[in-house]
C-alpha cells in the first residue's frame, strides 16, 4: 500500500516538471526538445497511478484490518426493502452507516458482491497552516475515486502530451505549452487526491489558472486572450459559490477535513440540513462555473480557443469535470443538502438536466467542430451532473470515466482534422475527409457511437446506468430527468452523425490536400477509441457477464470507486439493472442517427443527383414520395421545431447569457468608472479638495482684516476687548 | 463733603470737556492745551483725593516736561496748524462706537460692582516720605528698572530721532 | 464722595482716550491721546488706594507716569522718524505692509 | 524725619538679582564702552554683548544648584525653579539673537552699539518678567521688555517699512499696555494690593463680579496683545515684515515667551480661582489664534510674513493649555513651558535660515528659495527640520510641544477640552500646508534664475544654526531634557 | 525571557543601523557616488543580517512573548520609556520591512529618479527604514508614534521630488491626510494614557504597551472607549487606508517614484493594520467590538469600491494603487471579525499584499521606465517585448487576485472565511453579509487584474512601441525581485510559516477581546 500513502509523489512528479522545462527547458533540454521532460514525468505518473488503482483494488479485495469501519451490527433486519429501512435507520445510532454493507442489499449490488466499508488512505504530511491555535495539514485522500481519477488524468494526459508533439510542434510557446501541461496535471492530480477542501479550493482556482494560461495560449491575438478572460472571470463567479459554500461546510462543521465531514454528515443525516442546502448551493454554483452548467457555461465553447490538445485535456476529459468530481467527492453534503434521497426532482438534478438538454440543442448550431463537441461536453457534463442529482453516484463518476476517453478522442479527432485541413475548424471547410484521413475517421466515428451511447459501446453502458437512475431514483424517480436524459440521448446521436456527416463525408470543401495525421497522433486516437469500445467494461452489470460467468467482474468501478463508507450511511441504494431501460436507450440513440443521416443524406442526394445525373437509378418515385415526407417532416417538423427551437436557443444563449457574461464585465467597468469619477474623484476626494480650496479662500478672506492701517489694528482689538468684555459680563 | 463734591464736580466737567475737546479740535495746538487743561484738573483731582505727591509728579512731569515734548514733536513735524489736514479719519463711527461700547461695559460693570459706595474718606493720609519709603522697599526692583528702561528709552530716542 | 465719581470719570476719560487714538489721524495726536487713557488708569490707582488705605496705588501711579514719559518720548521718536522719512504723521498713510 | 527714620533697607538677596545685574551691567559696560570709544569698539560690541548673556547665565546656574526658593519683597519677586528655567531660556535666545544679529547688522547701516544695548535692555525686562509676581513689576517689566523691542523694530532707520513696522508695533504695543493698565487698576481696585498672592485670595474667594471679570480680561488682552493672539495679532505680521530679521525673531521667540510667561503667572498664582473667565477666555482666543493665523498663513508670499502667521498659530498652540488652565494645573504650566522652549530653538532655527538664505537672494519672498536644496543642501535640511519641528513632525522637537499640549487637554478631559484638541488636530493639518509651500519651494523646484552659486554662511550664523538644529533635534528625540525642565517648573508655579 | 548580552542590543541596531547608514552618507560627497551607494546598501543589509540573527534567535515556542525585549528610560516627564521588543506579530513584519529596502535600494543603483541625487535619495529611503522598523518593534506608545511619523517626512520628499507630473499636489494630500490622523491619533494615546486603569482600579498612567494590553480597557467605560477608538481608527484607518480616507493613496502611489510605491505599498500601509492589531483591538477591546462592524463595513465598501476604482482606472499604477484599497478591505474585514482567523489571515494579508502589491509596483516601474507611460491603452504585448516581465507582472497579477498557492489566498481566504463566524458576540447575520460581498470582490479583483493583464501583457504591442526594443527584466531587477518573487510562492505554498509565528499572539488579543465580550 506504500502508493497509496505516498500518493503526494503523483502530483508532485509533473509539477516538478514544469519547474523543469519552465526554467531550464529552453537553455539546458532545448525548446524542440522539452516535451521529453513532460512526458516522461507523465510516465512516471501513469505508472505510479496505475500502482496505486492496483494497490486500491488490492485494498478493497484483502482490506487489512484498520482498512475496515468496524460495522456494529444492530441486528440483521434490515430488509431488502429500501424504502423501508431507510425510514427505520434514521434513529439514534449509525446502523444504517454499517448495515448496508454485505447481503443486506444483496440484488441491489448486482453480483451480490459483499463490499465492506474500506477507509479512503489519508496521509497527512505537514502543518500546513494554523490558527487559533489548531494547525491544518495538508494530506492525500486516495480511495477509489481518486485513483479512478489518477487513472483517467494520467491517462489522458500522457497521451495529449505525445499527440501535442506534433500537434504544437514548432510553435512559438512549445516550451510554456509543456510547462503548463504539466502544470496542470500537477494541478489536476493535486485537487484529485486533496484531503481537505482548501485543497480542493487550491486545485481548483489552479487548474483555472492553467485552463486561463492555455486558452490564451495563443495571446497575440485578442479573441484568445478574451475567452480566456472570460474562462478565468466566469469561473471566478463560480468561485464565490465555492468560497461560501466551504466555508459554510467549515462553520458547521469546524473542520476542513473531508473525510471528517463527510463521516460526520453519513453518521448523523438529517443534521444540519439547512446548513447543508446553503452550502450545495454555493457549492453547486461553483459547479456551474467549473463544469460548464447552465447558466454558467458560456466559457466553455469560448475555451475552445485554445489549442485543441488542451481542449482535450482540459474542456473535455479532465478540468471541466472537477465540479462533478468535487460533487462526488462532497457526496454526502449534497445528498443531504438537496434531499436527494427523498425528492423526485432538486436543483442539482433539473440543473444537470437542463444542461444536458440545453448543450445538446446548442450542438446543432455550431459550424465550428470543436464548439460542437464543446457544447456535446456541456451536455455531457450536464448529465454528470444529474445523475449525481438523482443520487445514481457510481453512474455519474462511470459516465465521467468513459466521457473522458471518448470526448478526448474525439477533440484530438477533431485536431488531427485540423492539422490535417488547414487548422479550420469549420465544418463547412472539410467534408469527405474520411477517405483522406482513414485512422482519424475511424477513430472519430467509434468515439462518436460510444458518445451517442450505441452498444456496446463504453457510453452505452454508462448513459444506461444513468437514464437508470433517473428511472429508479432513491425513493421516489426522477421523471423529467428521465426525459431530460431521453431525449438528451437522441439529440446526442443526431448531433454527432451531423458532425461526421459534415467533416468526413461529402465533398471536401477546404483548400490544398488533407492529409492523414502522423502516427504520433493517430496512435494516442486509437488508444483513446480503444478506451472508448472498453471503458464500458470497467462497470457492466451483472446480468450482462453472468452468462459468461464472469459476474465477479460486474460493477467493478461501483465496487471499487464508490465511497461507500460515506454513501451507505446516507442510504444510497443502486438500482437494478434494467433491460427495458437499456433498449429503450439504444433505441433513442439509433432513431437520432437514423434521422440525421436520412436527413443529411437526402440533402446529398438532391447535391448527388444533380451531379451523378448519370448513373443515378431510375424509379425513385418512393423515394421521391419519402422525400416529400421527409420534405415535410425536414420542413415543417425539423424546421419549424428543431431550427427554430435551437436557433432560439442559440440566440439566448449568445444573446442573452453570453452577453449578461460579457455586458457584466463591461457593466462593471462602466460602474467602476462612474463611482470613480463621481463618487471618488468627485464626491470623497472632491470634498477633501473642497475643504482645502475652503481653507485657502477663508484665508484669503481674513488677509482683508489685514489693512495695513494701525487704526483699523486699534479698532480690532478696543473693539475686541468691548465685545469680550460685554459677552463675559453678561454671560459670566 | 458738598465742596469737595462741588469742586469734584468742577474738575470733572473741565477735564471731560477739555478731553472731548481734545480729541475732536481741528487745531493741533489747541488740543495739546486742552490736554493741558486734562492733566491739570487731574492733578487737582490728586490733591482732593490726598495724593500730594503725585498731583506734584503731575504738575511736573506730564505738564512740566510731557507737554513740552508734545509740543516740541508737533513743532518738528511742522503739522499744520489750521485745519488743512483732515483731523480725524473717516472711520470716526467706528472709533465713537468701540469707544461707546468700551466705556459703556465699564461704567455698567463699576456701577454694577460699586453701586453708590462711598469714598473711605478717614483713611491713612501718605506723605511724599511714605510714597518713597515704598518705592525703596518694596518697589526697589521696578524702580530700578524704570531708571534703565528711561535710560533705554533715551537712548534708543536719541537714535532714532537724530539725522544721520 | 462716592467712589464711583472718580472711577467713572476715569472710565470717560479712558473711553475718549480710545476714541482719540482711533479716530485721529495725526500720530502726535495719537500719541496724546494715549496720554488720556494713562491718567485715567492713574485716577483709578490713587482713588482705589484712598479707598483701601494703601499707599501702592499711588506708587503705582507714579510707575506709570514714568513709563508714560518713555512712552511719549520714544513715540515722538519714531514719529519724527517717519516724518522724516514720508514727511507725513498721518497714520494712514503708513500701509505698506497689509494682508 | 519720622519717615526717614521708619524707612528700613529692604533685604536684598544679592545671588538672586545676579543674574539682573550681570545683564545691567554688561548693559552699561556697552554704553560706557560706546560712548569712551565710539565707532571703534564696534567689532567688540557682539562679543561683549553675547559674553554678557552667558554671563547672566552663571548666576543662574549657581541658583538652580543652590535650588532654593528666593522671595523678596513680600512675594513681589521671586526666583525660583520656574524664573529660573525661563530666564535661561530669554538669555539663550537672546544669544542666539545676537548671534544672528552680528553680520546683519554690520553688514546693514545700523547703529551697532545702542542696538545691542536695546537688545540687553530688553532682555533684562524679560528676565525680570519671570521673576515678577506684583502688577507693579510685570508692568514695569512689561515696559523694559517692550520698548526698547519698539525701537528696534525701526532700527533700519532708512527703511519705511522698518519705521513703519516700529510705529505699528508701538502703537499697538501702548494701546494694549493701556487696556492692560486699566484693567490692573481694576483688579488693583478690588485687591487692594498689587501682589499676586493678595489678589489671588481676592478674586479667588470672592463672587463673581463684572468689575473683577473686567479686569482680568483687560490684563489677559494686555498680554493677549504681546503674545500676538488673535485679534489682537494684527501688528505682528506688519512688524515682523517690516522689521530687521533679527528683530523679527526676536520679537518672534523672546518677546512673545515673556508674554506667555506673564500669562502663566497671571493666571496661575494671580487668578487661579478665576478659571470661569480663565478658561473660557482662553479657549475662545486659543482656538481662534491657531485658525486664523493659520488660515491667513496660507496665503502668504513673503517668508517673514508667513513666519509671522506662523508664529501667531503657534502662539495659539501655546494658548491651549491656558483653557484647561483650572482643570489641569501642572500639564498646563508644563505644557506651555515645554512649548515655549521647543518653540525658541525652532523658530530662531527658521529665522537663522531666513537670514542666511537672504545672504543670497535679497528677498524675502517665498518663490526665492526655488531649488535650494540643490544649492546649498545643508539651510535646506536645516530649514526641513525647522519647519518639522514646527509643524510638529517626529523626530524634529515640534511634536514633543503639541503632544503636551494634548496630555494637558487630556489630562483635563471633558467634551471642551477634547473639542480644543480636534481643533488643535485640524491646526496641525493646515499649519503643514504652508510649510509644505517652502518645503516645496526648497526640494522640488529649481532655482528661479539658475543661479546655484552657494551661499556663504558667516561663522555666527553657522554657531546659531547648530545652536538651534542640535536643541531642536535633542529635544525631538530625547525630549526628556526639555521635559524636565518643564516639570520642575511646574512645582515651583504651583508651589509658589 | 531574559535579555542578555548582544540580545539586547539586536532590535536597536536593526531599527537604528539604516539611520547610522544615512548619517554616514550625509557626511560623504555627493561625487563619490559609488561609496554612497555602497554604504546605503550595506547599513540596510547589515540591518537584514541583525534581522535574520533575530529570526534565527526568535523562541518561537514562545511566539506570543514579547522577546529581545529592552525597557530603558527616555523621556521620563511623561512616564513614556524607550521599550521595544518583538513578538510573533512584529517579528514577520520586521522583516518585511527589513527585506524592502534593500531590495529598494538595489532596484535604484541605477535607476535613480528624475531629478537624480542619490545622496538625497539614499539617505531618506535609510531614515524610511528607521522609522518603519522601529513602528514595527516599538512597545510604548510614544516611541511608537514618533516612529510612525519619523516615516512620514522621507516619503513626502521621495513623492514630492522623485514624483511624477502631480508630485507636489500627491505628496501634500498624503502628508496632511496623514498628519491629521496621526494628530487624533495621540489625542487617542494621551487618552488612553489618562484613563487607563490596572485591574484594581488603580489608574496605570503608563504609555508601555505591554501594561496596556494586559490592562485591556478596564476601567474605561464603553462609551469613552469607543471615542478613543475613534481616534485611533482616523488614526490608523488613514494609513491602512480605509474607504472614504483613501484619496491620498492612489495620488501618492502613481506620483511616487517605483521604491516609493513600493515602500508605500510593502510597509507603510501596513503600519495602520498594524497598529489595529497592535493597539487598537487590544487596548479597547470594548471600543473595539462597537466599531467592528463599522469597520467591516468599510471594509466591504473598499473591497468592492477599490474593484470599481481599478476598473475605472486608465493609468496602471493607478490601477494597482487601487487595488491596494480593495486588498486592504480584505484584511480590515479580517481584522473587524475579531477572530483568530480574522486577524491571522490581516497579518498575512500584509505581508502577502507588501510581498505582492509591492511587486507589482516594481513592475509598473520597470514599465514606466522603458515606456514612458503607464497609460494601459498605449501598452500592450509586454509579453512579446519583454517576455519575462510579462511573464513576473501575470505571475503578480494571479497573486493578487488571490491564487490558491501563492501568498494572495492566504490573507483573503481565512478572512472572508473568519467572518462567517465573527467573534466577541458580533452579528453573525450582518457579518455573512459581509462575507458574501467580500466574496463577490474577489471575482471584481480577477476582473480588474486580468483586465490589466490582457491590455498591458497580451496581444501585440502597440504601433507606438512596435518598433522599439524592449530591454527585458535586468540584472538589478532580478536582484531586487527574487526575493519577493520567492516569497509569495514560498508563503503561498507552506502559509504556516507566518501562520505559526503569529497565531499566539493573536490569539492573546482575541482571548483578551472574547473575555471583555463574554463579560458584558
Amino acid at each position: 500500500m506504500w502508493m497509496l500513502e505516498n500518493a503526494f509523489l503523483i502530483p508532485l512528479i509533473p509539477a516538478i516538471s514544469f519547474v523543469v522545462i519552465l526554467f531550464f527547458g529552453k537553455r539546458f533540454i532545448g525548446a524542440d526538445r522539452v516535451h521529453v521532460v513532460g512526458i516522461t514525468a507523465l510516465g512516471l505518473v501513469w505508472v505510479l497511478s496505475a500502482v496505486a488503482a492496483f494497490q486500491w483494488t488490492q485494498r478493497v479485495e484483502n482490506p487489512p484490518p484498520d482498512a475496515i469501519v468496524q460495522v456494529q451490527h444492530h441486528g440483521d433486519d434490515h430488509g431488502d426493502d429500501h424504502g423501508d429501512d431507510h425510514g427505520d435507520d434514521h434513529g439514534d445510532d449509525h446502523a444504517a452507516a454499517s448495515g448496508h454493507s454485505g447481503d443486506g442489499h444483496g440484488d441491489g449490488h448486482g453480483g451480490g458482491h459483499s463490499s465492506p466499508l474500506i477507509r479512503p488512505v489519508i496521509s497527512t504530511f505537514s502543518d500546513w497552516w494554523s490558527n487559533a491555535g489548531v494547525t491544518f495539514a495538508v494530506g492525500t485522500f486516495v480511495d477509489g475515486q481518486t485513483v479512478l481519477l489518477l487513472m483517467v488524468v494520467a491517462s489522458i494526459s500522457l497521451l495529449v502530451h505525445i499527440y501535442s508533439t506534433e500537434y504544437v510542434k514548432g510553435d512559438r510557446r512549445y516550451v510554456h505549452y509543456y510547462a503548463f501541461l504539466s502544470l496542470f496535471t500537477a494541478a489536476m492530480l493535486f485537487f484529485v487526491m486533496a484531503q481537505n477542501i482548501i485543497q480542493l479550493i487550491v486545485g481548483w482556482e489552479l487548474v483555472g489558472v492553467c485552463s486561463f494560461a492555455l486558452i490564451g495560449h495563443w495571446w497575440e491575438e485578442k479573441p484568445n486572450t478574451d475567452a480566456a478572460l472570460k474562462a478565468f472571470l466566469t469561473n471566478r463567479v463560480g468561485d464565490v459559490g465555492l468560497l461560501v459554500g466551504m466555508i459554510v461546510l467549515w462553520g458547521t462543521f469546524k473542520t476542513f477535513d473531508i473525510d471528517v465531514i463527510n463521516t460526520l454528515i453519513s453518521t448523523n443525516p438529517g443534521a444540519h440540513h439547512f446548513a447543508l442546502l446553503v452550502a450545495a448551493c454555493c457549492l453547486m454554483a461553483a459547479v456551474a462555473s467549473k463544469s460548464g452548467q447552465f447558466p454558467l457555461h458560456t466559457w466553455l465553447p469560448d475555451a475552445m480557443a485554445g489549442p485543441t490538445p488542451v481542449s482535450a485535456l482540459i474542456h473535455a476529459a479532465t478540468m471541466v469535470v472537477a465540479g462533478v468530481y468535487m460533487i462526488a467527492r462532497l457526496y454526502p453534503v449534497f445528498y443531504e443538502g438537496f434531499s436527494i434521497g427523498t425528492s423526485s426532482i432538486n436543483l442539482m438534478a433539473f440543473i444537470g438536466g437542463f444542461t444536458a438538454l440545453i448543450g445538446a440543442g446548442l450542438a446543432f448550431a455550431q459550424w465550428d467542430i470543436k464548439k460542437v463537441l464543446a457544447y456535446s461536453t456541456v451536455s455531457q457534463l450536464g448529465y454528470m451532473v444529474m445523475a449525481l442529482g438523482v443520487g445514481a453516484w457510481t453512474a455519474a463518476i462511470f459516465h465521467l470515466f468513459t466521457h473522458a476517453f471518448f470526448k478526448a478522442c474525439l477533440f484530438l479527432g477533431a485536431g488531427s482534422v485540423s492539422h490535417a485541413a488547414h487548422h479550420t475548424f469549420d465544418m463547412r471547410k472539410m467534408g469527405g475527409l474520411r477517405k483522406d484521413m482513414p485512422h482519424t475517421y475511424r477513430t472519430f466515428v467509434i468515439s462518436s457511437l460510444a458518445l451517442a451511447g450505441i452498444f456496446p459501446f463504453a457510453g452505452f453502458w454508462s448513459k444506461d446506468e444513468i437514464l437508470l437512475g433517473s428511472l429508479v431514483g432513491q425513493e421516489n424517480g426522477y421523471p423529467l430527468m428521465l426525459i431530460f436524459g431521453c431525449a438528451v440521448a437522441l439529440m446526442t446521436a443526431a448531433y454527432m452523425t451531423r458532425v461526421i456527416w459534415y467533416t468526413f463525408h461529402g465533398e471536401y470543401r477546404g483548400h490544398g490536400h488533407p492529409h492523414e495525421s502522423p502516427k504520433v497522433m493517430t496512435v494516442p486516437l486509437w488508444i483513446l477509441a480503444g478506451m472508448a469500445v472498453l471503458a464500458g467494461a470497467f462497470n457492466l452489470p451483472g446480468p450482462v457477464l453472468e452468462p459468461i460467468g464472469l459476474e465477479g467482474l460486474a460493477h467493478r468501478i461501483q465496487t471499487y470507486a464508490e465511497p461507500s463508507v460515506y454513501l451507505n450511511g446516507l442510504g444510497l441504494s443502486h438500482p437494478d439493472p434494467s433491460l427495458n431501460m437499456a433498449l429503450v436507450g439504444l433505441a433513442l440513440a439509433l432513431s437520432g442517427i437514423l434521422i440525421t443521416y436520412l436527413y443529411y443524406w437526402r440533402r446529398l442526394g438532391l447535391h448527388g443527383l444533380t451531379e451523378r445525373n448519370r448513373y443515378a437509378r431510375r424509379g425513385y418515385t418512393i423515394l421521391e414520395n419519402k422525400y416529400y415526407l421527409d420534405h415535410l417532416y425536414n420542413d415543417v417538423v425539423v424546421e419549424t421545431v428543431k431550427r427554430p427551437l435551437a436557433k432560439w436557443a442559440n440566440r439566448f444563449n449568445q444573446n442573452v447569457l453570453d452577453r449578461t457574461v460579457n455586458t457584466a464585465g463591461e457593466t462593471a467597468r462602466d460602474v467602476g468608472r462612474w463611482v470613480y469619477k463621481w463618487i471618488d474623484q468627485g464626491a470623497i476626494d472632491g470634498s477633501v479638495n473642497a475643504a482645502a480650496r475652503g481653507a485657502d479662500s477663508s484665508g484669503e478672506g481674513l488677509r482683508s482684516i489685514q489693512s495695513g492701517k494701525v487704526q483699523n489694528y486699534g479698532q480690532l482689538l478696543f473693539g475686541a476687548a468691548a465685545v469680550l468684555a460685554i459677552v463675559f459680563v453678561i454671560v459670566v | 463733603m458738598v465742596a469737595q463734591n462741588i469742586f469734584f464736580g468742577i474738575i470733572s466737567a473741565i477735564v471731560v470737556i477739555s478731553a472731548v475737546r481734545m480729541v475732536t479740535t481741528r487745531n493741533i495746538v489747541h488740543a495739546a492745551l486742552y490736554l493741558v487743561a486734562v492733566l491739570a484738573g487731574l492733578g487737582a483731582l490728586y490733591v482732593l483725593l490726598t495724593a500730594e505727591f503725585i498731583a506734584t509728579t503731575q504738575v511736573l512731569v506730564y505738564i512740566g516736561a510731557v507737554m513740552v515734548l508734545f509740543l516740541f514733536g508737533i513743532m518738528l513735524t511742522k503739522a499744520p496748524l489750521g485745519n488743512v489736514m483732515e483731523m480725524t479719519g473717516k472711520q470716526w463711527p467706528i472709533a465713537i462706537v468701540v469707544a461707546a461700547l468700551l466705556g459703556g461695559v465699564t461704567i455698567y460693570s463699576l456701577l454694577n460692582r460699586f453701586g453708590s459706595d462711598r469714598l473711605v474718606t478717614d483713611g491713612p493720609i501718605y506723605r511724599t516720605a511714605d510714597v518713597s519709603d515704598e518705592v525703596f522697599s518694596t518697589y526697589i526692583v521696578p524702580f530700578e528698572a524704570v531708571s534703565v528702561l528711561l535710560l533705554a528709552a533715551l537712548i534708543g530716542a536719541i537714535v532714532l530721532a537724530r539725522k544721520d | 464722595m462716592l467712589l464711583n465719581q472718580f472711577l467713572i470719570l476715569g472710565a470717560v476719560l479712558f473711553s475718549v482716550g480710545v476714541y482719540g487714538v482711533l479716530a485721529r489721524r495725526n500720530g502726535v495726536m495719537v500719541l496724546m491721546s494715549i496720554e488720556l487713557m494713562l491718567n485715567a488708569v492713574n485716577i483709578n490707582l490713587v482713588v482705589f488706594g484712598v479707598q483701601h488705605g494703601v499707599v501702592s496705588g499711588q506708587v503705582f501711579a507714579l510707575f506709570v507716569i514714568a513709563v508714560a514719559a518713555a512712552e511719549v518720548g520714544v513715540g515722538l521718536a519714531i514719529v519724527l522718524l517717519l516724518y522724516r522719512n514720508r514727511t507725513s504723521i498721518d497714520v494712514e498713510d503708513f500701509d505698506l505692509m497689509r494682508g | 524725619m519720622e519717615a526717614l527714620l521708619a524707612f528700613s533697607r529692604p533685604a536684598l538677596d544679592w545671588h538672586a538679582l545676579a543674574p539682573e545685574l550681570t545683564l545691567l551691567a554688561f548693559g552699561t559696560l556697552i554704553t560706557v564702552v560706546d560712548i569712551i570709544w565710539d565707532d571703534r569698539s564696534k567689532r567688540a560690541m557682539p562679543t561683549l554683548a553675547g559674553i554678557g548673556l552667558l554671563a547672566s547665565l552663571l548666576p543662574i546656574l549657581t541658583l538652580a544648584v543652590d535650588g532654593s526658593e528666593r522671595t523678596m519683597f513680600g512675594g513681589a519677586y521671586v526666583v525660583d525653579d520656574f524664573s529660573l528655567v525661563l530666564k535661561a531660556l530669554f538669555l539663550i535666545s537672546g544669544y542666539v539673537v545676537i548671534l544672528m544679529s552680528v553680520d546683519y547688522i554690520r553688514d546693514g547701516d545700523y547703529y551697532e552699539n545702542e542696538y545691542y544695548t536695546l537688545m540687553l535692555t530688553s532682555l533684562l525686562g524679560m528676565v525680570m518678567m519671570s521673576s515678577s509676581r506684583d502688577l507693579i513689576s510685570v508692568f514695569v517689566a512689561l515696559e523694559l521688555l517692550s520698548i526698547p523691542a519698539y525701537m528696534l523694530a525701526a532700527w533700519r532707520k532708512g527703511g519705511a517699512r522698518s519705521n513703519e513696522a516700529g510705529l505699528k508695533y508701538y502703537l499697538m504695543g501702548v494701546f494694549a499696555s493701556a487696556v492692560m493698565l486699566y484693567g490692573m487698576s481694576l483688579v488693583y481696585g478690588l485687591a487692594g494690593s498689587t501682589a499676586f498672592e493678595a489678589i489671588a485670595q481676592e478674586l479667588g474667594s470672592g463672587e463673581s463680579n463684572p468689575v473683577a471679570i473686567l479686569g482680568i480680561l483687560f490684563i489677559l488682552i494686555g498680554f493677549a496683545f504681546k503674545v500676538s493672539a488673535v485679534p489682537f495679532h494684527t501688528w505682528a505680521p506688519d512688524t515682523y515684515e517690516g522689521a530687521p530679521t533679527p528683530v523679527t525673531a526676536f520679537l518672534a521667540v523672546a518677546s512673545k515667551t515673556a508674554g506667555m510667561v506673564a500669562l502663566i503667572q497671571l493666571v496661575f498664582v494671580a487668578f487661579p480661582g478665576r478659571d470661569d473667565v480663565v478658561q473660557p477666555f482662553f479657549w475662545l482666543i486659543a482656538a481662534l489664534t491657531m485658525t486664523i493665523g493659520n488660515l491667513i498663513a496660507l496665503r502668504q508670499n513673503n517668508i517673514v510674513r508667513l513666519l509671522a502667521y506662523s508664529g501667531v498659530a503657534q502662539g495659539g498652540f501655546m494658548l491651549v493649555p491656558f483653557a484647561v488652565a483650572a482643570d489641569a494645573p501642572a500639564r498646563a504650566i508644563e505644557a506651555v513651558v515645554i512649548y515655549m522652549a521647543i518653540y525658541a530653538f525652532m523658530n530662531l532655527g527658521a529665522f537663522t535660515v531666513v537670514l542666511a538664505v537672504a545672504r543670497k537672494t535679497r528677498s524675502g519672498e517665498i518663490d526665492s528659495y526655488g531649488g535650494l536644496f540643490q544649492y546649498a543642501p545643508g539651510l535646506a535640511v536645516a530649514m526641513t527640520i525647522f519647519l518639522a519641528a514646527l509643524a510638529g513632525i517626529p523626530p524634529a522637537g515640534g511634536w514633543f510641544a503639541k503632544f503636551g499640549l494634548f496630555r494637558a487637554l487630556l489630562d483635563a478631559g471633558g467634551g471642551w477640552a477634547a473639542g480644543l484638541g480636534v481643533v488643535v488636530a485640524v491646526n496641525t493639518v493646515i499649519a503643514f500646508a504652508y510649510y509644505a509651500r517652502i518645503l516645496v519651494q526648497m526640494w522640488f523646484q529649481s532655482v528661479p534664475d539658475g543661479d546655484e552659486r552657494p551661499i556663504a554662511i558667516p561663522g555666527s550664523l553657522k554657531a546659531a544654526l547648530a545652536v538651534t538644529i542640535i536643541a531642536t533635534m535633542a529635544f525631538g528625540v530625547l525630549p526628556g531634557l526639555v521635559g524636565h525642565f518643564g516639570e520642575v517648573s511646574v512645582l515651583s508655579a504651583l508651589g509658589g | 525571557m531574559e535579555v542578555t548580552g548582544f540580545d539586547t542590543w539586536v532590535l536597536s541596531l536593526a531599527v537604528f543601523l539604516p539611520l547610522v547608514g544615512a548619517l554616514v552618507i550625509m557626511l560623504i560627497p555627493k561625487v563619490y557616488e559609488t561609496e554612497l551607494k555602497l554604504v546605503a546598501l550595506g547599513s540596510s543589509l547589515v540591518a537584514l543580517v541583525v534581522g535574520i540573527y533575530i529570526a534565527i534567535q526568535f523562541d518561537y515556542g514562545a511566539a506570543g512573548d514579547l522577546q529581545f525585549v529592552v525597557d530603558k528610560g527616555w523621556i521620563d516627564v511623561i512616564n513614556s520609556r524607550y521599550i521595544v521588543g518583538l513578538d510573533g506579530l512584529s517579528l514577520p513584519l520586521l522583516l518585511l520591512s527589513l527585506v524592502v529596502v534593500p531590495l529598494c535600494l538595489i532596484y535604484s543603483w541605477n535607476h535613480i529618479p528624475d531629478p537624480g541625487n542619490p545622496k538625497a535619495f539614499f539617505v531618506l529611503l535609510l531614515i524610511l527604514s528607521t522609522g518603519m522598523n522601529g513602528s514595527f518593534v516599538a512597545q510604548d506608545m510614544i516611541l511608537f508614534f514618533v516612529f510612525f511619523e519619523i516615516v512620514l517626512l522621507p516619503m513626502y520628499f521621495l513623492i514630492g521630488v522623485w514624483g511624477g507630473e502631480d508630485r507636489r499636489y500627491a505628496s501634500l494630500k498624503f502628508f496632511l491626510y496623514t498628519l491629521f490622523g496621526s494628530a487624533l491619533m495621540i489625542i487617542s494615546f494621551l487618552a488612553l494614557f489618562f484613563l487607563s486603569k490596572d485591574a484594581s482600579g488603580e489608574l496605570l498612567q503608563t504609555f508601555d504597551m505591554r501594561v496596556l494590553t494586559d490592562a485591556a480597557g478596564v476601567g474605561i467605560i464603553k462609551s469613552t472607549q469607543v471615542w478613543i477608538f475613534a481616534g485611533l481608527f482616523m488614526g490608523f484607518g488613514i494609513k491602512v487606508p480605509m474607504f472614504p480616507f483613501h484619496t491620498w493613496l492612489p495620488d501618492a502611489h502613481t506620483q511616487a517614484p517605483t521604491v516609493g510605491s513600493v515602500i508605500l505599498a510593502a510597509v507603510l500601509l501596513k503600519l495602520g493594520t498594524y497598529g489595529f492589531v497592535r493597539i487598537a483591538i487590544p487596548f479597547l477591546p470594548e471600543g473595539a467590538i462597537a466599531w467592528a462592524p463599522w469597520i467591516g463595513l468599510l471594509a466591504v465598501i473598499g473591497i468592492i469600491y477599490g474593484a470599481l476604482g481599478c476598473l475605472a482606472q486608465k493609468d496602471m499604477k493607478r490601477l494597482i494603487a487601487f487595488s491596494s484599497v480593495a486588498h486592504m478591505g480584505f484584511v480590515m474585514l479580517g481584522i473587524a471579525t475579531l477572530t483568530d482567523f480574522g486577524i491571522n489571515a490581516a497579518v498575512f494579508g500584509m505581508i502577502a499584499h507588501g510581498l505582492i502589491t509591492g511587486m507589482l509596483f516594481f513592475v509598473a516601474g520597470s514599465v514606466k521606465e522603458r515606456y514612458h507611460t503607464l497609460e494601459i491603452s498605449r501598452l500592450g504585448g509586454l509579453l512579446k517585448s519583454a517576455p519575462r516581465m510579462g511573464w513576473i507582472l501575470g505571475f503578480a497579477s494571479m497573486a493578487s487576485l488571490g491564487l490558491p498557492g501563492l501568498a494572495g489566498f492566504w490573507g483573503e481566504f481565512p478572512a472572508i472565511l473568519s467572518a462567517y463566524n465573527p467573534g466577541a458576540g458580533l452579528s453573525e447575520e450582518l457579518f455573512r453579509v459581509y462575507m458574501v460581498i467580500a466574496a463577490i470582490g474577489t471575482v471584481l479583483a480577477a476582473g480588474y487584474l486580468l483586465w490589466l493583464y490582457q491590455r498591458t501583457a497580451f496581444g501585440e504591442p502597440t504601433e507606438e512601441f512596435a518598433g522599439h526594443e524592449i530591454a527585458d527584466v535586468n540584472r538589478d531587477e532580478w536582484i531586487a525581485w527574487t526575493p519577493f518573487l520567492i516569497g509569495i510562492v514560498l508563503f503561498g505554498v507552506w502559509p504556516n510559516l507566518i501562520f505559526n509565528v503569529t497565531d499566539d499572539v493573536v490569539s492573546g488579543i482575541t482571548a483578551s477581546v472574547e473575555a471583555i465580550a463574554a463579560g458584558n
